[in-house]
């Protein structure tokens, strides 16, 4: 008996983690196995398993898309839609994490979650900041790093929140411009728009580039190890991103995909993943066995803010000709 | 005074070329799994995990499978239109010859967005041989101007002397045009088979992360500021492109194909 | 029976007529050289005798038979060319038993015939060379030892010796000389130093813009040219512009008087031309002798003969003598010109 | 097949197989005119420097002996296969703070305290000229070393010193292939997409890195076709200069 | 005065040394001919004169004055290159005035330099053409006058003829000579071609692997030529092997009794070498003569003259004469050999 799936997911650090914690663990339980693949960003690896299911290729079976791209791949159908009863595990999560069809097949399951806060680099910024509005603040000017994709630097809604009130502004396109308008003042303070996760984290922790948005629980990571670096919930919330397990309609595996996602929907799985990669369980918090402080360390008590994934969706070609015109002044 | 300063000159732009390559060649030597410069304790320790892990072992066997192939195929292409072009001096001929040269001189983001098209298109989009294929086709000028010089260097009379001695067509190729051609086939081989090995941006298009090639992992690796094995892919190839270069130069005539008319002394 | 005939040969490219309507005959076993100025079409009428280039018109007859078919590769001809067209990739006794390979002669007997050819050229012992090895006479040699191997019918050579300097130059030229005679094979070589030509030829054939100007043995040429050009091509002339009126030919302030042996061919008269040679004029100082005199204006002296320049009313005149004959003048001096009889030839204006 | 790539990618759409001239219209707009200036200069910037380092570096290696010519060759030919990747990364890495050259200016008292130099215009035109550099030199080099040595030893005897030399003559007579230079790098570097990316702000993000973000992160195929189209007749135009320019002067 | 002199002048390259401790003094106003094989290190020396190599060691002296560091751009030398190096992007005129408008000198100046310069290498009128509109003669004379351009101090050519043809070349030898006889410019020419040098020069000077071998006159160094090397790269020498002994000369089979106007050098006696001229041997046929005799091996009938080479026991001789006073001999005849009394040289062996 010879299963296997191929499972992507964020290359470098995260697929690491799971490489190590988690596939050995699952194929053990389930004699299925792994073949891990690293993506790309979720955009990129969305064109990739698009032109792929074209040719009828599926390069992973299951892969852990953000959730603009999960939207935009539902849209065109590039999921496989699967059977809920197949994975029992599913009820262990939140509504909002199960993403289904009109038909009540289900497109995508929430796999991780994750914040984007504030970081610093401790030895420029002894105090750490505790708003957003430091990134508007002049005294930083040229020091900031922030996420050049619209789609997963969520900074708009970062704005909308600090300066608006909330996100509701964005629901019309005079309202997003307003938004975007407040975010270009942000631009005389951007040092580093980037895009590789490596370059920011380097010159964050060298102090070349002492302040911007960055994924909570890499951060921490860093912190652990030593680096003079720090991650703040600011006061506005952090960004409360997540992961969502999908599966190209080009798989032969579905059924070897359904026992992945129904395994990965424990909550002592997600318990570990908090413990070992960082992440924020998707399940309900109660049903793991995470201490206050182990929760603490992956999440906050204050409100996140939420992306609006609808924007991107409805607007995706306009807001992205508006915001590369934005960054680029 | 003036050689002094063209010295100087010189030395300058060397160390500007040679500048990214003392990098990666430090960032390679890092003990910790971080891509730090100057590097942090020395250690070969990242040449070692390239050949241990599998999936940068995967990647290098794609990288040199779909090197070797497509060299292989430019060479394979590039033969016969070389041999037509020089036999028909023609506008046809010469404009077949800005055919073969075309792919390569243009900005490779086109070429590469066109062969994603046509590769989506049939249906072939992230199989190997659509990687192999769009690299012969790019990397196709190489050969063809590598063999074009030698043919160029084949003094006809070499080829009548043959003829007036009773070999027919045929025999004068076999024993006299295709000996001589060979170094330059062999010479265009190695530029397209280097350069394969190192494109990124058609092998990103084509078959992106089906069939990862180092450089594509390469690019990702530094993406999530991850593994000093990049860097020491980076020197390898660049080790290896010396070593290859260096031995077209140790036994051919390395000036002359770059285009110098005068052989070297 | 390996003679060569050539009936109204004639070669164009596109408009231009390389090759004009030459009929020439060559017996079998003599040695020819083909004689002209650059770009005369020698060796575009050398390839045509080798089937490189077809003939546009006319007809080439090799022993007998039509030749114009058959293609060079079963012409069974040996050719040197002017580059020698060794081949670099290949080995001495390679490059000589090529031709026998060729024709499927096994490795064994080609090695045989090459070491009896490179003994024949004078060069055993370098069998397993490489070409760029070798120096500028030795590479001839194989080149002609290659064009020897497959015992052809006629032998054909391109310029084969003017990449030598001159002394290995005239000494292959001798050696060419005695191979032939002693081979006795059919050889056309194809040069444009007339010295060359006079040192080797049986026959000379000279011609000029793709037309044959004249066929002769080397002396008969010198002696008497057809023409002006030939006169001119074959030695140095001195082409003296006058009136002839019976045997008596006058030039500007003399008048000479025409021996029988000198050459004047029938129905010139009037203006015409006197082509003397330069050692066939002698040199007085003053310009009070019976010849026509004039002005010295150059001396070479080179030693083993001294040429000596005179203006001669607007026409420069060359006389040559021994050192041990050399009048006593310097440039500038008057001299008077005495033109030894029976040595010139008149030609029409 | 090349034809037919890119045959097909003018072909309107590929998702939709509609035809539509939408793509070239929202093409021709002040922000995609401005990231046009933006490629041009850029590479037209590289293209200037790197033959005018080319240019010179290149007349003294013909000068060189045989043997050190062809080390320097195979030096310029490994860095040839050097990724933009790479170069991507090494630049970024030299022109940072902490482990850049920053810091040797700063040793040598030139600046107070070290600095980055990167991400910004001037580092994408530094990695961009090293891109174009090695390509520059092998266009220069074949006409060079036929450039006869007596014809600048002529005009020294002339009385011309080595600089007044080198620009009254082998300037001039270069001049094609300084042109032929110029464009292949040009169109070479107008093609860079990693390295304006990594060492350049969004402002200096040239066409490239819009028509493959378009192609990879969008999935806008027909927009990226249509860009790539306008580069590409730019490029060809260009491409087709050089080449008629370089024939001319082999033809002398 | 602009003497050049050099003292003790070397050139190395790396280990190999091209030109070898020459020192030569070179008068005021001469026109020097630089001779030797190719590879001899002519074009090296020259071009240490011009400034364009550094002496490795030794002196160089013009007009008195020490000129080893004087840059090859302040030197005020006019100089040929033997592939004329004329600048292609400019007109004719603009090539033979871009040394005056280096120094500054204004374009209607040079304008009309140029056409004077044209005039004196008879070239008016080409002012604006481009170069390569230009016959091969007609640059050559283009790169003289850009080189007489600055009236220059010395004027270096470097086989300014070499690439033109035979009758070209002999024209532009007496033009060239004329030219500077008029300018009276010291003038040093580099040529392979001793023809060439023995017509032009007032002073040979012969070079052998970048070893000076003499230097004299054109006549000095044919009649008295320092070593064999010189007796055979200046005319056609026959090195006749033999015993000295007194002013007796055996060798095989025959004596010579020398004269006192053949040259014997102090010191050298038994074996030793005497070089004849080919001029200087009358043949007879038959064996039955007094001097040395041999066979007849090849005829070389030139029309103007008669080579005859006789295999001389092992040895070639060669022995010209005119075609009137030829010997009735055949290839293969015994030859009687009669060597001019006081016209050889004794050599050491
Ligand atoms: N393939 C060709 N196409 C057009 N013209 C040609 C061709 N081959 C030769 N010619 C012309 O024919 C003429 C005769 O050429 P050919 O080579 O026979 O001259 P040649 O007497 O051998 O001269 P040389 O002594 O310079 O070798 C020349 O004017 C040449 O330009
Ligand atoms: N730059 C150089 N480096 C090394 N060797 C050189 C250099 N220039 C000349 N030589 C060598 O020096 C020797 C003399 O060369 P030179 O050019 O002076 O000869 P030459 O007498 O002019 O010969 P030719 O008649 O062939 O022009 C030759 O053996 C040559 O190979
Ligand atoms: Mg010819
Ligand atoms: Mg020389």
């Amino acid at each position: 008996q010879d299963r296997s799936l191929k499972v992507g997911t964020y290359g470098g650090y995260f697929q690491e983690s799971f490489d190590t914690h988690i596939y050995p663990d699952f194929t053990a339980a389930t004699g299925i196995a792994v073949e891990s693949i690293g993506e790309p960003t979720g955009e990129s690896w969305l064109v990739q398993l698009q032109a792929a299911a074209r040719a009828n290729q599926a390069p992973a079976d299951v892969s852990m898309m953000a959730q603009v791209v999960r939207l935009k791949g539902a849209s065109s159908k590039l999921w496989a839609g699967l059977d809920p009863k197949a994975m029992p595990n599913i009820s262990n999560l939140p509504d909002h994490f199960v993403s289904t069809y009109e038909d009540g097949t289900v497109s995508g399951v929430g796999a991780v979650a994750w914040y984007i806060t504030l970081v610093t680099n401790t030895d420029a910024y002894p105090e750490a900041p505790s708003s957003w509005n430091e990134l508007w603040n002049p005294a930083n000017e040229d020091r900031l790093g922030l996420i050049s994709l619209i789609t997963t630097s969520f900074l708009l809604e970062i704005s909308a929140k600090t300066h608006f009130g909330g996100t509701d502004i964005l629901d019309t396109e005079e309202g997003i411009l307003q938004v975007m308008d407040k975010l270009g003042e942000v631009r005389r303070n951007v040092r580093l728009w980037y895009r590789d996760e490596g370059q920011f984290q380097q010159a964050l922790e060298t102090g070349e580039i002492p302040m911007g948005q960055y994924y909570h629980d890499v951060a921490g990571l860093a912190a652990a190890d030593g680096k003079p670096v720090r991650s703040t919930f600011p006061s506005e919330g952090g960004v409360l991103d997540s992961g969502s397990w999908c599966v190209s309609k080009a798989s032969t595996k579905i059924e070897e995909a359904q026992v992945f996602i129904d395994y990965m929907c424990q909550p002592e799985i997600q318990a570990k993943l908090a413990r070992n990669v960082g992440t924020a369980p998707t399940v309900n918090r109660e049903l793991t066995d995470l201490t206050d402080e182990e929760f603490a360390a992956v999440s906050s008590d204050t409100p996140p803010i939420l992306p609006r994934y609808d924007i991107y969706e409805e607007r995706g070609d306009w807001l992205n000709q508006k915001w590369a015109e934005m960054i680029a002044g | 005074m003036t050689r002094v300063l063209k010295s100087i000159f010189v030395a300058l732009v060397f160390s500007f070329l040679a500048a990214p390559i003392i990098v990666v060649l430090g960032v390679s030597l890092n003990q910790p799994k971080r891509l730090l410069f100057p590097p942090e304790g020395l250690s070969l320790r990242w040449y070692g995990a390239l050949f241990r892990e599998s999936d940068w072992l995967g990647a290098l066997q794609n990288s040199l499978i779909i090197a070797t192939c497509a060299a292989l195929l430019a060479v394979s292409l590039a033969l016969p239109l070389a041999l037509h072009v020089w036999k028909r001096k023609g506008w046809m001929a010469r404009a077949l010859y800005s055919l073969g040269v075309a792919p390569f001189i243009l900005p490779p983001v086109i070429s590469a967005l066109g062969f994603m098209i046509f590769w989506i298109s049939t249906g072939f989009y992230g199989r190997i041989e659509a990687t192999i294929i769009s690299h012969a086709i790019f990397l196709v000028t190489l050969p063809l101007v590598t063999i074009s010089l030698g043919l160029q260097s084949v003094n006809e009379e070499l080829l009548e002397a043959a003829r007036s001695m009773g070999a027919d067509a045929r025999t004068t190729f076999r024993t006299v045009t295709f000996p001589l051609v060979r170094p330059y086939l062999v010479s265009g081989f190695a530029f397209a088979f280097v350069l394969s090995l190192n494109e990124y941006i058609i092998s990103y298009m084509v078959s992106g992360f089906t069939v990862e090639t180092l450089p594509i992992k390469i690019f990702n690796s530094l993406r999530y500021g991850y593994t000093p094995i990049m860097a020491a892919v980076a020197v390898s190839f660049v080790a290896l492109a010396a070593i290859v270069f260096g031995l077209i130069a140790r036994f051919g005539d390395l000036p002359r194909l770059l285009g110098a008319e005068r052989a070297s002394r | 029976m390996t003679q060569v005939s050539l009936r109204n040969v004639t070669k164009r490219f596109g408009t231009f007529t390389a090759v004009d309507g030459v009929s020439v005959d060559i017996p079998d076993g003599s040695f020819v050289c083909l004689l002209g100025p650059s770009g005369c079409g020698k060796t575009t009428l050398l390839r045509m005798i080798a089937g490189l280039e077809d003939l546009s018109e006319g007809e080439l007859m090799v022993g007998g038979q039509s030749y114009g078919e058959v293609p060079a590769h079963e012409r069974n001809f040996g050719m040197v060319f002017q580059s020698l067209a060794l081949f670099p990739h290949l080995s001495v006794a390679d490059n000589i038993s090529y031709p026998l390979r060729i024709r499927g002669i096994s490795k064994g007997e080609c090695r045989a015939k090459a070491k009896e050819l490179l003994e024949l050229v004078q060069l055993s012992g370098i069998e397993d060379r490489r070409i760029h090895q070798l120096s500028g006479g030795q590479r001839q040699r194989v080149a002609i030892a290659r064009g020897l191997a497959i015992d052809p019918q006629v032998f054909l050579l391109d310029e084969p010796l003017s990449a030598l300097d001159a002394n290995l130059r005239e000494h292959m030229q001798i050696e060419l000389r005695n191979l032939q005679r002693k081979l006795g094979v059919t050889t056309i070589v194809v040069t444009h130093d007339q010295r060359e030509a006079m040192s080797m030829a049986d026959v000379v054939i000279v011609m000029r813009d793709g037309k044959l100007q004249q066929i002769g043995t080397p002396m008969e040429i010198y002696r008497n040219p057809a023409n002006a050009f030939v006169a001119g091509f074959i030695g140095v002339s001195n082409l003296l512009k006058g009136i002839l009126d019976g045997r008596r030919f006058s030039l500007s302030g003399a008048q000479l008087d025409l021996t029988p042996e000198d050459i004047i061919p029938d129905g010139v008269a009037g203006p015409a031309v006197l082509s003397v040679r330069p050692e066939d004029i002698t040199l007085f100082a003053g310009a009070d002798g019976a010849g026509p005199h004039g002005r010295v204006t150059f001396i070479r002296d080179l030693g083993a003969s001294v040429e000596i320049l005179v203006d001669l009313g607007g026409a420069e005149v060359t006389s040559i003598c021994s050192p041990k004959s050399r009048p006593d003048v310097d440039i500038g001096d008057e001299v008077t010109l005495e033109i030894h009889p029976g040595r010139s030839k008149v030609l029409a204006a | 097949m090349l034809a037919i790539s890119f045959f097909r990618q003018s072909s309107g759409g590929f998702y939709e197989p509609v035809f539509t001239l939408d793509n070239f219209g929202r093409f021709l707009s002040p922000f995609f005119a401005k990231v046009l200036t933006v490629s041009v200069s850029f590479s037209a910037g590289a293209a200037a420097i790197a033959v005018a380092i080319a240019f010179p570096f290149t007349y003294l290696l013909v000068q060189m002996s045989g043997r050190a010519q062809a080390v320097a060759l195979v030096f310029l030919l490994s860095v040839l296969s050097l990724s933009e990747v790479i170069i991507g990364f090494s630049w970024s890495t030299i022109l940072s703070q902490t482990a850049g050259i920053g810091n040797i200016l700063a040793g040598l008292g030139l600046i107070s305290e070290s600095r980055s130099f990167s991400p910004s215009s001037g580092a994408l035109l530094t990695a961009l000229v090293y891109l174009g550099f090695p390509y520059s030199v092998l266009v220069i080099y074949p006409a060079m070393s036929r450039l006869d040595p007596e014809i600048p030893e002529a005009a020294r005897m002339c009385g011309a010193s080595p600089v007044r030399t080198f620009f009254t003559t082998v300037v001039p007579m270069m001049r094609n292939t300084i042109t032929g230079a110029l464009i292949l790098v040009f169109v070479f570097t107008l093609g860079a997409y990693i390295l304006p990316q990594t060492l350049g702000r969004p402002q200096d993000w040239t066409l490239s890195v819009h028509i493959t973000d378009q192609a990879v992160f969008q999935s806008n195929l027909p927009f990226a076709s249509a860009m790539s189209i306008f580069l590409l007749l730019v490029s060809l135009a260009l491409v087709g200069l050089s080449m008629l320019l370089g024939q001319t002067e082999t033809k002398r």
